[in-house]
């Protein structure tokens, strides 16, 4: 069985060890601040410029001067710490941040990924996106392991504009976790249910599987 | 020196066609809402505006956007913006994106006197076209200048008639930045005070940075995602 | 994750023979007392000191020059302190000079993951020696290295448990860029509280640069310069 | 007459303008903040990280947290601002302090400055003399005329090590201000009673004089 979207960020989580400073990003990646494991304490930075980013306010709570990456109200947590746009991407940068969690359109078997841009469509911006990318010394991605018309988005090289080159560790999909090797995508854990046949008819890039490939724990 | 201006039309009366701005704020979320109304009201034409975002149809820049003020805008993400879209897809817009810790970095380059930095972000990628390009330490950066603009408009929580500004929460964003960053420095204040009322340990930017000051009036301090939690922990 | 270290001793207990160490502080200002003292008690050798000064022959980093732990200074001036030039004269120690805003810069760099930076300072001097230049905008620039330094030392006013940090004064000084740059950094502070009791607006160094930190005792702060207005206006 | 070092302070403060933001060095230039002109509003800028400087505290009112870049104990005035020795060299690189007013052992007429280091001597550093020099838009140098041996200060080259080059606009000595042209030493006023051909007979590097010199106005 195919993983919804809170499981992928549940079983994100559970790479989270205490102490980590994390980023996540907007979608599925925000959802993993939910399932942080008993017992572990985790920061989350927003890169507007805070450390310490708590849950939504309490309805009639809500403060327009606080606001995280993806411009939603929210609120601090005790401990917290507020800085400006260069200091947070300074942090981001000098490898500070343990734990960088996105989104993406595509990735390759080199661990290069496409997530900002699709030719022909309006085209928003980068956003932090390739500096947290091009920084970061952990990022796993959030995604489906398909597009929408059924065509993997794990490619041997990405088709859409790049976001950045060799920075992608780890993918976790509605179906597999895949670590990526200098020999392309090496399968970890299967969804309860998946069959490896079924990943490796979804992974266009080079797959590696060997041995017994365990089912996903929670 | 009096850095005290009434208002801000007051403030902007010399930004004139053709000028270079840098506007802070991430979203709607520390912008200089009065700064903003007075350079609609005032009308300058074919400015550049170095901002994160380019705000929303009825709001922030894109009242600028609006009345076709903008000949380009430098931000990192543009979305939410109906009437920057048709004008970008009709070519009266001119965007430059680029990469958000390289647009913060480069307005910090301009106040701390680097003309320029070094970043990863973009490498590999299209951002790094035509980008002078080195590697220290086994890694690839890309060679960002520091931006040079004519003006500065920025928004802090409180100030001193010196010039000194503190920030509140998310709102500091690209605030401070841009602050040190323009040739003319603008900034208006939700509370303008007397020296000596402002701790210096608290001070974010010093008043050397700002050239003008005022305080503003009917802060509508908009939210873009009104998120909230159903009860308390 | 525990940041919290009982004392000074605890803090420093894997600083060994040889490693290259960062020292907050301008003068006897907002040194790590507390640290230095650890540091001549448990005596490492070979010792890389990056920082301003080299302390007074009696005080500072002085106390490991007596002991002569330290193989190496990086400062921007080095008076003050006649063990210092004995040391210095007979071969003894070693001693990089560099620009006082290039030293801050480079400890800038370190902690903003810029792998260089541009600074005009020793262009056309004997610090230029031997380092790539290069021209922007018909001015001249030296292209200086970020630091790379083991542990970073600093000392702060406040701090809570989570490693954020707020400084005092011109105590400030190098401190805080420091505190960015070390791989792992130490903060001694005159207080420790709780996470929640410092506002998260007036934190200089964000806890996530920060790895030990420990509440200091007895605190000497030295007066280098004691100068007074005889009657007060 | 020859000006003494307060005299000396005295013609610079005269340079000064309302809301000029100003960096003085030791020895003479510190004295300069003592002749402020009624009615003009400088800030002192202290390059370890404070702008806003005020006069030495009362006696036992000294903080050691609180000095100057002289390691002196002083105050803050209403209006200060504290920051970290990067921002303060960043504001001193990007133009923003209107006037520097340094001590040199040698000034050449090209706007060369020497002042940090002797030859055979224990150098004890720069500090911040070469990132101020190689920055400020606006420099002045106060010192004697010629050296204890009684050799001129103002030369066609330095001897010393510099500390920066092509960067000093003006030199106000116990004899004579001078500007640094294009063309060398262009001397603007002589001390009162003080000889345009004393001032000739102590300027080794090429000096301009043209027409009538006037006295210092005090």
């Amino acid at each position: 069985m195919a993983l919804t979207k809170e499981q992928i960020a549940q079983r994100i989580a559970k790479e989270l060890k205490d102490g980590y400073y994390v980023n996540l990003g907007i979608g599925i990646p925000t959802l993993v601040a939910n399932y942080i494991p008993e017992g572990i304490n985790v920061v989350l930075q927003s890169e507007n410029g805070l450390l310490g980013m708590g849950p939504f306010p309490v309805e009639g709570k809500e403060d327009a001067d606080l606001i995280n990456a993806g411009k939603q109200t929210i609120t601090t947590l005790p401990g917290s710490s507020i800085f400006d746009s260069a200091m947070s991407f300074g942090m981001i940068r000098a490898g500070k941040v343990d734990l960088t969690v996105l989104g993406a359109m595509e990735v390759s078997e080199q661990g290069d990924i496409a997530n900002w841009k699709i030719p022909g469509k309006m085209v928003k911006g980068m956003g932090g996106a390739m500096d947290l990318v091009a920084s970061a010394k952990n990022i796993i991605v959030a995604m489906m392991h398909t597009n929408r018309a059924g065509e993997s988005k794990l490619l041997p090289a990405c088709t859409l504009p790049l976001t950045g080159i060799k920075c992608i560790k780890k993918i976790v999909t509605e179906i597999a976790v895949l670590e990526i090797t200098d020999d392309g995508f090496k399968l970890l854990e299967r969804a309860p249910g998946v069959s490896v046949e079924e990943i490796v008819g979804k992974t266009a890039g080079k797959l590696i599987v060997e041995g017994e490939i365990p089912e996903m724990q929670f | 020196m009096n850095k005290v201006y009434k208002n801000a039309d007051a403030a902007v009366a010399d930004i004139n066609d053709g000028a270079v701005l840098m506007l802070g704020g991430f979203g709607l979320c520390g912008i200089p809402e009065n700064s903003i109304a007075a350079l609609v009201k005032k009308g300058p034409k074919n400015l550049t505006c170095i901002s994160n975002n380019a705000g929303v149809d009825d709001f922030g820049i894109g009242l600028m956007l609006q009345q076709k003020q903008v000949k380009k805008m430098v931000s990192s993400y543009v979305g939410e913006n109906a009437e920057f879209e048709r004008q970008l897809l009709s070519g009266e817009l001119e965007v430059e994106l680029i990469p958000q810790g390289t647009l913060a970095t480069r307005c910090m380059a301009a106040g701390y006197g680097m003309p320029a930095i070094f970043t990863p972000a973009g490498v590999g990628t299209e951002v790094a076209e035509g980008k002078e390009s080195r590697v220290f330490n086994d890694k690839e950066y890309l060679l960002e200048y520091a931006f040079d603009a004519d003006f500065a408009i920025v928004k802090a929580w409180k100030g001193d008639t010196d010039g000194n500004l503190i920030f509140k929460d998310t709102a500091r964003n690209f605030n401070p930045l841009m602050a040190m960053a323009g040739k003319i420095t603008i900034a208006e204040v939700d509370e303008l005070v007397e020296p000596g009322e402002l701790d210096p340990n608290t001070i974010h930017t010093p008043g050397i940075y700002v050239h003008r000051i005022f305080e503003g009036v009917n802060y509508e301090k908009r939210i873009e995602q009104r998120t909230v939690t159903k009860s308390a922990k």
